[in-house]
């Protein structure tokens, strides 16, 4: 295929790498939204996902919420939003946390309920409090699958921000829209592999965190 | 609706014989022209299916020209400008002439209505008053402060950002792409300063913008014209779309539009109203 | 000292999992609760350390009602160890010893000097510290269990079945560590098992179980074997018990004869007269550093010519002998069940005989300590 | 707009049939024909990948770099191939709904224990026969959960579609209610997603308890397996998968 | 009969699992391999039904060379057992039974009716047929996986440690059920343990296996406890190997003295003379019934009243009893060394006392056995 003959002309032409819509700009935007999102989401879904999956309670009411925010469309949500409040950063950032909070709830939630018992019992029965068992024995041990939700949550996120475009919002999405209604494949293609390429700068990203905040026991443990 | 069999190939392939397959844009004018005509050849007993709400030119002209669609309400200009980007505007004859010139082999366009939806430069009353702005030249001394916006094509197409600058020497801050749906919004939040806007967008009236004057013809001609796939409508057809191009006026279009995009009646009801008004059912 | 008054505990779906129970469990010495599977020994051990809390009664540690101590507090000070090792698999061996010192604020150079003295009490080496669980064996994950509840040196140490999930081999020698860091430490050990074996060899009491969370008998394992109350801890103990009891009685308690004994270099006639005097159909024959070589009957003396030294003679394989000093009467009747002469031959700690146990002094070493009290409450360590 | 309710019931009624009921039979033809396309592709691919383990990797990574595509450009750049039908969406769909499936076909292979497979082998079973009649069936459970996943994802994504006016509820949205300011085509839109997201969810998981009713009335055991952990959408050990549902890589 | 003539295997990765193997395993009986953890005994078991390919070597089954035979269709005539029972997770009880017929292509009903005839074999009840694997405890499941094994009626059986993962009590119930069946059905059984009681409880012979995969030694259970061949034998068996040895001679072999017994009306003079007669210090008293009822002393005769009948004198408790006809030497010796009087009660099957047998009768029968080759290769059961 042509396809990376085009987006190579078209990546490589310098009047895309400067100026409001460059590429620098627009994947800064594009982290930028991504970044926020994430972050909300994290903010929302681990807190939650610790406390329910610490104290057995609200299991169904967390699959439940999770549910229903992945069978959400992102489109109605954002356009719904943006008749509600006009246009933004706001709707976009409301159907991003949407598509984020599910994956990243309920992994911390199942990281934790997965805990084995045993562990939590040795735990207690060496005198450690309900934060200290949350903070000292669950949250490490649930880390790698709670990084693994984060970095489901970051990867959808990063290629669904590209909607954004529609509601008048920079970032890589632009590209693809405007690319389209122009019949500018060169740019839909390169709008597209960019987001594919920040997609795998994110897994890597992960993979790095995943190095330096998890245990090199439960690392080495999963491998086997 | 356009249920269409996934199964089925599109290209070359047209419908059953007899069937008219309608076709619109996704703005909501195009809607409501697609159901115009589509009930006002339906009132002629001819079979029809509709397939409206497709986003951009680029996807249904293809469609048109190998069939899958036989009817599409179109703009006169806006054919000529697609089909020769470098073209001159003029009247409506000129353009009409033009477009039949330049459509390729079993496309052609019916009678054009007099109802005109042109592009325009259009400004909210605060921008218009404070720099005096009452055409498009006006803003030559003061583009550079300001933002444009529009539909991702206006920044690239002649009738566009291009033609702005060639004919009037307008050089803005910068150009905001927005969906069409929300440009008007920008506007009013000042997110922009100069909006591209349909000239029988109801918004324009609900908010008082205020629409800049094209003395130099920029936007040319853009008479409501029924685009056909020539193979697939009949005489009969014709007629029917002529018929309704006949009595389809600009302030016609503008109330019917102020009907659906404000009042949010449903474009169907709409469009059978004014038939019956017009005594085309 | 840890004790039961009228412990019931009934789960919230109305199991009754122990009932009425009243213990006493003494300060400094080994406890085992031993039971069928279901019977409450881990709800009764979980109360200790409050986490299980009783439905009716009274629990005190040290004479203090456990229930006027933050449990929190009161756990760090009672060590627990159970079945799988319970490791935190994000910490490393030394840190996971150093759990409860840290809790208790002991700030980290402390707290992991004290763990890596505690990893060669209980026999890990040095660098494995820096290990994770899972680069250990089984038992050697069941070792830093043990290393992790001594950590803050809490008088109490809890053990629910830590040995169960390793195998035979590994299970015996945590046993025996077990033996020799208690006869170091003396903690108040409560260890539950289902395993009656490991309950008489770390034992020195027994409380048994009955289904329905009840006491059936509380007793020395020496006296448990000898007087089981009643048939359902008979059975429980299973058989055998009679001469597993024997583990109880030191070899010390039999006097072996001497006048067997005869050196290789003997001539066949003078071992003749040897043996006629004593009236044993069998001598014992040792080489110059007294090391048994092997058995010579009157039959084989008296066929053979006076002259020859009983050395050269057919000798009879002397089987496996048992050592005096530090065996049981157990060992001493398994050498002699073993021997084709019927006859146990009892070494010294560096193997010399120290001389043949007749099948009469056996016997009666045996019969008398039927009706007697075990002379010492844990089993005489046996290497035979 | 304006000071309007936020849902017009009248605008509901009038409209029941056309348009709300046409596009939610477009919706429904577009999330179920992917389905099923990602199914039939997932299951011998899962198989395969299984079987000879090194090819896991590649696979997985691919799967994912076409999962990361945005879902509006794959369907912008099929146009000028597929035209425009339904296949522009359909494809992109089910390529999509490989990122979820095939992990959970090869993990709920992963997950027949050895000691069953084993027993398989002694008993004399071929290894198709294997396959067949003892590895999928037990792989079945985790293999349904993600088929769970992968149905409420793709009804939610078809609603992108519209986007290049392919129909389904997301036209609805975006034509009937966003580009004239009207919430309520965009709320019947939304709701009718969900509802049928849900209904399909439903039904997957009355087809699970229909088809593996050994997994029955062991609900806490289940809750050890991975399985059912999976079934709420998380993942479980080391190679997990998540909601999303992509997994660690085995790197 | 299944033969391993110079079997060698070599893994990939160089590890060499078994090291030139030669095995006769005869038809209808049950061999046991024995050893330490990662001796082979898998591997040599694997290769029988071409689970594992030998790296050289032959082993032929019934005759004829395995390899000459489709895997597939050699594993259907031979049943296989594992620890984990292996079950069909998605198949009940009754069609996990059936798999083989159904692979033979038996047939639905005629499949299922040899599953449910197993079923009540192997002592599961007709109920659980409809059940699932996960719905049984792991004794049934492992039920579940012999009737498995033995629906296609294969002539020989491979059972790797199966019943290692179910707790004591229920193994003992499989390993008891395991000898009642092999009774019955005379299955060519070759059976994998680490645990030397069961290979000794179960084996016709024994192979034990020493690390690096070679044979250590093939015998009878008797001959190795009698005689293991080295120190690593002899360690592997472990201690008490003597006493244990005892389980193969039956207490037939004991003739009890009848002259020491007396009713309870006896009295007490009469009583007196009698033991003054026999030689021994303890008389046992019996009742009406000629059931035990205690030890009585030739002291407590003296001092009693001549006339008072024995009955109602102090009786010292008779301990536990030995059943004559079914028990074995080792039970004889634990009920002596349990009585306080140094000797065992012998009864019939009744519980009727069929004597007493002394010290010196007790003793002469031990160590006679030391030099004897066992009578029976069975160990003798012992309900004592
Ligand atoms: N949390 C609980 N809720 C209800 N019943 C329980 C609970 N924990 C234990 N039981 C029941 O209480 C009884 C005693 O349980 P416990 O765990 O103390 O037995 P155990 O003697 O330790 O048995 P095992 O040898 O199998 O470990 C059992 O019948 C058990 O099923
Ligand atoms: N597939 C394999 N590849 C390489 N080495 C293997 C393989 N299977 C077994 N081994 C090695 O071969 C040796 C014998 O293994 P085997 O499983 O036969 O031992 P085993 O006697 O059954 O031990 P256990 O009592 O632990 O079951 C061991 O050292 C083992 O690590
Ligand atoms: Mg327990
Ligand atoms: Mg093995």
């Amino acid at each position: 295929m042509n396809l990376f003959l085009e987006f190579w002309l078209w990546i490589s032409d310098p009047a895309q790498w400067s100026g409001g819509a460059g590429i620098p700009t627009r994947l800064g935007q594009h982290v930028l939204y991504s970044a926020q999102a994430l972050a909300l989401a994290t903010l929302i879904g681990v807190p939650v996902g610790l406390v329910t999956g610490h104290t057995g309670r609200g299991g169904f009411l967390t699959a439940s919420i999770a549910n229903f925010a992945r069978a959400l469309p992102t489109i109605g949500v954002l356009m719904l939003v943006v008749i509600a409040v006009g246009i933004g950063v706001a709707p976009v950032m409301v159907a991003l946390v949407a598509l984020a909070v599910p994956p990243i709830l309920v992994n911390t939630y199942e990281g934790v309920r997965g805990v084995d018992p045993q562990l939590k019992d040795a735990a207690q029965g060496m005198g450690m409090r309900g934060h200290e068992v949350l903070l000292k024995l669950e949250l490490p041990v649930a880390l790698p699958l709670i990084l693994l939700g984060m970095r489901t949550a970051a990867i959808q996120v990063v290629s669904t921000a590209t909607i954004a475009a529609y509601v008048g919002i920079g970032g890589l999405g632009r590209f693809i829209v405007d690319g389209q209604a122009r019949r500018e494949f060169d740019m839909v293609v390169g709008g597209s592999l960019l987001v594919v390429a920040l997609a795998v700068l994110v897994t890597l990203m992960f993979y790095l965190l995943r190095r330096f905040l998890v245990a090199p026991g439960l690392r080495q443990a999963a491998a086997k | 609706g356009g249920g269409s069999d996934p199964f089925e190939e599109g290209d070359g392939d047209t419908p059953e014989a007899g069937t008219v397959v309608v076709g619109s844009a996704d703005f909501p004018e195009s809607t409501l022209l697609g159901n115009i005509y589509a009930q006002a050849l339906e009132a002629k007993d001819i079979e029809v299916e509709t397939k409206f709400g497709i986003g951009s030119r680029e996807v249904y002209y293809d469609q048109i020209a190998s069939g899958n669609l036989s009817v599409f309400p179109e703009y006169n200009g806006a054919i000529q400008f697609y089909l020769d980007p470098g073209a001159t505007s003029g009247d409506t004859d000129a353009t009409n002439a033009a477009v039949t010139e330049e459509l390729p082999d079993g496309l052609e366009i019916l009678d054009s209505s007099e109802a005109e939806n042109k592009d325009s430069l259009s400004v909210s009353r605060a921008t218009a008053d404070e720099y005096e702005l009452t055409s498009i030249a006006d803003l030559e001394p003061v583009a550079g402060e300001l933002v444009l916006g529009g539909p991702p094509e206006f920044e690239t197409r002649t009738q566009g950002v291009p033609g702005l600058q060639d004919r009037y020497g307008l050089e803005f801050k910068e150009f905001r792409s927005l969906d069409i749906g929300i440009v008007w919004q920008a506007l009013k939040d000042d997110e922009i300063q100069v909006a591209n806007l349909f000239t029988t967008d109801p918004v324009i009236v609900a908010n008082d913008f205020v629409v800049l004057e094209d003395t130099e013809n920029l936007f040319g001609s853009q008479n409501v014209t029924p685009l056909i796939h020539s193979a697939s409508v009949d005489e009969t057809a014709r007629e029917a779309l002529n018929a309704v191009s006949a009595q389809l006026t600009t302030e016609t279009l503008l109330e019917l539009n102020q009907r659906v995009s404000i009042d949010q009646e449903d474009p169907d009801e709409v469009a059978a109203e004014w038939l019956e008004s017009a005594g085309l059912l | 000292m840890i004790t039961f008054t009228g412990i019931t505990k009934r789960y919230p779906d109305g199991t009754i999992a122990v009932d009425d129970l009243d213990i006493e469990i003494p300060a400094g010495r080994t406890t085992v609760f031993v039971g069928p599977s279901g019977c409450g020994k881990t709800t009764s051990l979980r109360m200790i350390n409050r986490m299980v809390e009783p439905t009716t009664g009274l629990i005190t540690v040290e004479g203090q009602d456990i229930r006027d101590r933050d449990p929190a507090v009161l756990r760090r000070s009672i060590g627990y160890v159970i079945q799988q090792a319970g490791l935190f698999p994000h910490r490393t061996i030394v840190d996971n010893i150093a759990t409860v010192p840290f809790l208790l604020g002991w700030g980290k150079p402390r707290a992991r000097a004290r763990a890596r003295e505690l990893m060669e009490l209980v026999g890990l080496q040095p660098e494995q510290a820096k290990r994770y669980p899972h680069q250990l064996s089984g038992g050697q994950q069941q070792r830093v269990g043990v290393a992790r509840a001594l950590a803050a040196d809490p008088p109490v140490l809890l053990m629910d079945e830590p040995f169960s999930a390793v195998d035979p081999v590994v299970r015996t020698s945590l046993q025996d560590e077990l033996i020799r860091l208690q006869a170091e430490l003396h903690k108040t050990i409560v260890f539950v098992t289902h395993d009656i074996d490991e309950a008489v060899k770390l034992g020195d009491s027994i409380a048994v179980f009955r289904p329905g969370g009840k006491l059936a008998q509380l007793d020395t394992p020496e006296r448990l074997l000898a007087n089981p109350v009643d048939s359902f801890v008979e059975g429980f103990i299973g058989y055998d018990r009679g001469v597993r009891r024997l583990s109880f009685f030191p070899a010390r308690l039999l006097t072996p004869r001497t006048d067997t004994v005869v050196g290789d270099d003997v001539q066949a006639g003078r071992a003749r007269e040897l043996a006629l005097r004593s009236g044993e159909p069998w001598l014992l024959v040792v080489d110059g550093e007294r090391g048994p070589r092997g058995w010579v009957s009157t039959e084989t003396l008296g066929a053979a010519d006076p002259g020859t030294v009983v050395g050269s003679l057919d000798l009879v394989d002397y089987g496996h002998v048992f050592t005096v000093e530090t065996d049981s009467l157990r060992a001493a009747l398994d050498a002699a069940v073993l021997s084709p002469a019927g006859r146990a031959v009892g070494v010294d700690a560096d193997g010399r005989v120290v001389g043949v146990v007749a099948q009469s002094e056996l016997g009666s070493a045996i019969w008398s300590v039927g009706a007697e009290e075990a002379p010492t409450a844990e089993p005489v360590r046996s290497d035979g | 707009m304006g000071d309007q309710p936020l849902i017009r019931w009248d605008w509901i009624a009038r409209n029941w049939d056309d348009p709300v009921g046409t596009r939610l039979l477009e919706h429904i033809q577009l999330a179920l024909v992917p389905i099923l396309i990602g199914l039939l592709i997932a299951v011998p691919l899962g198989v395969v990948c299984a079987r000879w383990r090194w090819l896991y990797p590649s696979v997985f990574t691919g799967v994912n770099i076409l999962y990361a595509v945005p879902s509006i450009a794959l369907f912008f750049l099929l146009l000028p191939y597929t035209g425009f039908t339904q296949w522009t969406a359909i494809i992109p769909l089910s390529l999509y709904t490989l990122a979820i499936l095939v992990p959970n076909v090869v993990d709920g292979l992963y997950q027949v224990p050895q000691h069953v497979r084993q027993a398989a082998i002694a008993m004399g079973f071929s290894p198709l026969r294997r396959l067949i009649q003892v590895e999928l069936p037990i792989a079945l459970p985790v293999a349904i959960a993600g088929l769970r996943v992968a149905a409420v994802a793709t009804i939610s994504m078809v609603s992108v579609a519209s986007l290049v006016g392919l129909g389904g509820l997301g036209q609805l949205i975006l034509t009937d209610g966003f580009r004239r300011q009207f919430p309520t085509p965009i709320i019947v839109g939304i709701v009718l997603s969900v509802l049928l997201a849900f209904l399909v969810d439903g039904l997957l998981v009355l087809m699970q308890r229909l088809l593996t009713p050994w997994t029955r009335g062991s609900e806490r055991a289940a809750r050890r397996t991975s399985a059912a952990r999976r079934e709420a959408g998380a993942g479980t050990t080391a190679p997990a998968t998540d909601t999303g549902s992509r997994r660690a890589e085995a790197t």
